[in-house]
């Protein structure tokens, strides 16, 4: 029997590695059967989001995220989240606006008074890893790993505060960085287009919308349209996430707003400027009140603080359709 | 080359200078949508029709809407209009972890002489320290493409002996190898760094000074760093923008300045030599990282 | 430091992991230009297929495979190849009754007397694996990566006659396979349309083409369909593989004859019937003289033995069209 | 339940023991296109409408375009028709790996009494043997379903008592805990073994006989078996198919009988009793693997 060594790790602590648990997850929790999923935000995120869970969103609040439902999550008050921080624009001060938050696995977030404040003040934690190290985590997930290899992070501060190893790899004897695999307790994802079961498009590029549907144990899937299963069937090949993994299906048209849909909507810069603004001095909970606390549905916020006029403008803008439609 | 501008600022400066490294036919990961996404369209436009770019959401080689207005993001369709492919975050970054981006390019917040670059955290990050939004994907370009290109400005606290976190990977401590032995790739690393005042080379994996822009004196650049780095036996003098590139630099890339505002502005000056002036536009909401 | 154990290990031969080496060549070689890289068969066969290469195909000979490349290396009388055999049916037995293999690396091929005699004279050495151990392989070489983790193939003889190992996995203390990366040599990927550059679409399930086609150090795409490239950027979500790691493009309409292009053309059955009881009879030489030997080209086969009639009929019968135009 | 058919052949009552098992809302992995295909075709048009299957080429849940005629083969636009997904074998066996398989089904070469599966060499794979085509996807179904289901023949050169190669894993040595010694998921191996005459269970991971055909006896049964196993309490008498089972299988699943010609006819006789015939249709020229 040889020996590897394991050369050097991380002391960040990191979500449980544990393929044999999460296939035991899915085995017990995702129903094989075509049943209809359709639920509101306010119904998903009291349903699928628990107080303790590691959060995984796909894009942001900015980027075709499922801004709706971290709206939802916020006005919900869920506590002491884990949040895969990759990507995260401000979706990240938001959330620790709301007191939501305990633990970031940072790959990037717009950086400002709040997050850094409750970092600095031990209310939150954070660990240190890369945006793309955060995808290949949560692919080794999908891929029912327990780690994953990879080329980059070797070296860094951000290796020492993770979950990282470096080890001689046993084929070429060459150091190699290995990363634990991320199973998130629950992704939240915006999609184009789904049928009531689940099956889902996304249109155009994104960051790894089909590794986090796979490798979280609660998938809540948001969507601007509605599909028949029969157009689904017609084109196999668009689907993007499948339904056996979609615990809940909201109807969210503008779900990504402020941020811009391709192909749907562009994002509303007068309210892009107004978050950006707030995160970076620190008025998150100025922002929270008008448009979180301040209403209590993603319908009542577009009626009420956005307008059907700017709506209709910001699909107006949407000018390109070219690839963004099946 | 078209005319020389005769008054432009230091940031247009910087990007023009940038645009004119990119070579042709070469693959370049661009960082975020600021003065990296401006320099590579510039390049594109003028000097290298072929040069391929691609960005952190999995664009490749798009032929993009431009102005990209008024927000430079991603994940949008007038940044990703007429890709070649449309892929992810995962994909587009094992495209780089093969080999395929020949050059990298970064913005940064700190950089050391062995060009590790800092976007986490000024101060001791176990204590006292202001935290920042971390690498995002500057740790996998810096550690996967070739060659890195590095945007800073030049500023005695961004040009630091150590950086205070290492977040993505320049030559670590300098020495040969250093980057193998952590499993980094053979052959990457730091290639160039480039402030509105400078350009830095390295020599055996340490930063050196090449080049000074006319506008400023090599004793002010070394002022404005925190360590003396290795020097050139010649110390060029950068060119200056053209006018053809300035405007498209206003006209296309970047018309509201949410780029190029936080430049001072320079002005070339009868006698054939420049300055700075203080005038300075009113600058816009939006973060210049945009 | 700590140590990790290798629990076991196989003793097979397998190529050498060198990603670093892949990382090179693809530095070297591959253009990041937009050239045309329009050749036939017989030409990118000649310059890019090399005795000794290991080789990799997509799909095979009966199914959507590059069955007109596979016919023009044997043709070629190319030798000593290392072979990637999965999901292979008959591919394996032409290419060793060509004589153009000495190693393979099985996941699947049909038996009979031609490969079976070859490796009982040992003619040809066989390292065995499964479909999706070999699938997985090659992913790890398109990621860049030395090895990746699976969870089958332990506890298999299969294990003990690859590249595998059985490690410690230094995340949960379990026992893990781990599996060799795979670079191959050359890569053969049958597509419905690419440009002359070489973005290419595939529309259908797959084996592992977009693996493939990255993780080779040559790649040739043979194509029913050449399409603009304005045509490849309207739609660049069906773009199955990028320009930049494919080095020819080959124009082969019913190039995965006999077998069933979808959405093109269904499989020629007599055909079908007629190599198989090759195999399993001991009679691909015949076969080989005939279709192979016995022409000079692809046009020439389609020309004079099978007919403008029978690739008429085998059009028609491909009725299903849904999901296989962009 | 229809009518039970007065004349079928083994192979089609193998064929409809299985989709008499099949449970409804269940994932499946089916193997090839010979009976394991035909047994989940069967079952989701009787029994199980919304059992779903997967094809180790990527297709997830298809309503395929039956029959899948001539050549019932993977990668082709009939036994893809309408499914929900199209992936990768890749992608599929990850889906797998995750868990979300119920069940596998799977043919054979040879199986021993705790399920390992040989579909490489029969002989001494080091010295004298017989090569055979290799697990193709066997493995990983075996290897990551919760449950398998094999169907072979039953005949002695079948079930051994240990197979001359493990080319896809059962319960290996027969051990507790020996498939999670070697790395395979947690909770997960064979469940059944079906053959034209029998079907077995599994008792602490060793094959028990808990079933036999009509027309045949337990010790017919175990006359082609070169092991004892274990036998159930009491041993159930099998179902013979229905005459809408045969007509949905000789009309829509397998028009051309290239699965079912390989099985022996079989006849309901008067006294309520059946037994073998000899006749038979001449078979056609594609292999039974297809």
């Amino acid at each position: 029997m040889t020996s590897l060594d394991v050369l050097a790790e991380g002391r960040g602590e990191y979500l449980k590695v544990d393929p044999d648990g999460f296939r035991d997850w899915v085995r017990e929790n995702k129903s094989r059967a075509l049943v209809p999923k359709l639920m509101s935000e306010k119904e998903a995120v009291e349903k699928l989001v628990s107080d303790g869970d590691y959060l995984w969103y796909e894009c942001n609040y900015l980027q075709r995220g499922p801004a709706s439902l971290i709206r939802e999550m916020i006005r919900q008050k869920k506590k002491d989240l884990w949040v895969g921080a990759k990507f995260t624009w401000v979706t990240a001060a938001l959330l620790v606006g709301g007191g939501c938050v305990s633990k970031l696995d940072v790959g990037f977030f717009l950086f400002g008074p709040t997050v850094e404040q409750a970092i600095r003040e031990g209310r939150v934690t954070a660990y240190e890893y890369s945006n793309v190290v955060m995808t290949n985590r949560i692919m080794a997930g999908a891929m029912g790993l327990p780690f994953m290899p990879v080329r980059s992070f070797g070296g860094t501060d951000g290796f020492t505060h993770s979950g990282a190893k470096l080890i001689n790899d046993p084929y070429t004897g060459e150091p190699i960085t290995i990363v634990p695999a991320l199973n998130p307790d629950v992704a939240l994802i915006h999609v184009h287009q789904a049928d009531v079961f689940g099956n889902a498009r996304i249109f155009g590029t994104g960051i790894s919308h089909q590794e986090a549907a796979m490798a979280s144990k609660k998938v809540i899937v948001s969507t601007e349209e509605i599909i028949e299963t029969d157009e689904i069937r017609r084109d196999p090949g668009r689907t993007t996430i499948p339904y056996y993994v979609v615990d809940a299906v909201v109807h969210a048209p503008f779900g990504a707003y402020p941020g811009e849909m391709q192909g749907h909507y562009t994002s509303d810069v007068p309210h892009v400027i107004e978050i950006v603004a707030s995160t970076l001095r620190g008025l998150i909970p100025q922002y929270l009140d008008k448009y979180v606390y301040g209403v209590s549905s993603q319908a009542e916020m577009l009626d009420k603080l956005v307008g059907a006029n700017r709506l209709k403008e910001i699909q107006g803008r949407a000018t390109i359709k070219e690839g963004y439609r099946a | 080359m078209s005319e020389k501008a005769s008054y432009f600022n230091e940031r247009e400066h910087q990007i023009c200078t940038v645009a004119r490294m990119i070579e042709d036919a070469r693959t370049y990961w661009v960082a975020g949508g600021g003065s990296p996404m401006a320099s590579i369209l510039l390049a594109t436009k003028l000097y290298a029709p072929n040069a391929i770019y691609v960005t952190e959401d999995g664009v490749l080689a798009p032929e993009p809407a431009l102005p990209l207005d008024p927000l430079m993001t991603m994940v949008a369709s007038r940044s990703s209009y007429r890709a070649l492919q449309w892929g992810t975050m995962n994909t587009i970054g094992f495209h780089a972890q093969i080999g395929l981006m020949d050059y990298g390019i970064l913005n940064t917040l700190q950089v050391d002489p062995y060009g590790n670059i800092n976007s986490t955290a000024l101060g001791d990050y176990e204590g006292e320290h202001r935290r920042f939004g971390g690498p995002g994907g500057a740790d996998s370009i810096a550690a996967l493409c070739w060659h890195t290109i590095l945007m800073t400005d030049q500023q005695a606290r961004k040009f630091v002996p150590r950086v205070d976190f290492i977040s993505s990977p320049g030559y670590l401590d300098g020495s040969e190898g250093a980057r193998e032995r952590v499993g980094l790739p053979r052959g990457t690393g730091p290639w160039r760094v480039v402030t509105p005042w400078a350009v830095f080379d390295y020599e055996d994996r340490h930063l050196r000074l090449s080049g000074v822009s006319p506008f400023v004196t090599i004793d002010q650049v070394l002022a404005e760093m925190s360590f003396k780095p290795r020097m050139a036996k010649k110390v060029e003098t950068l060119e200056t923008p053209t006018e053809d590139e300035l405007a498209l630099l206003r006209t296309e890339l970047d018309q509201r300045g949410q780029i190029t505002d936080v430049g001072k502005p320079v002005v070339l000056q009868d006698d054939g030599t420049y300055a700075f002036v203080e005038e300075q536009k009113e600058k816009g909401d939006l973060p210049s990282s945009w």
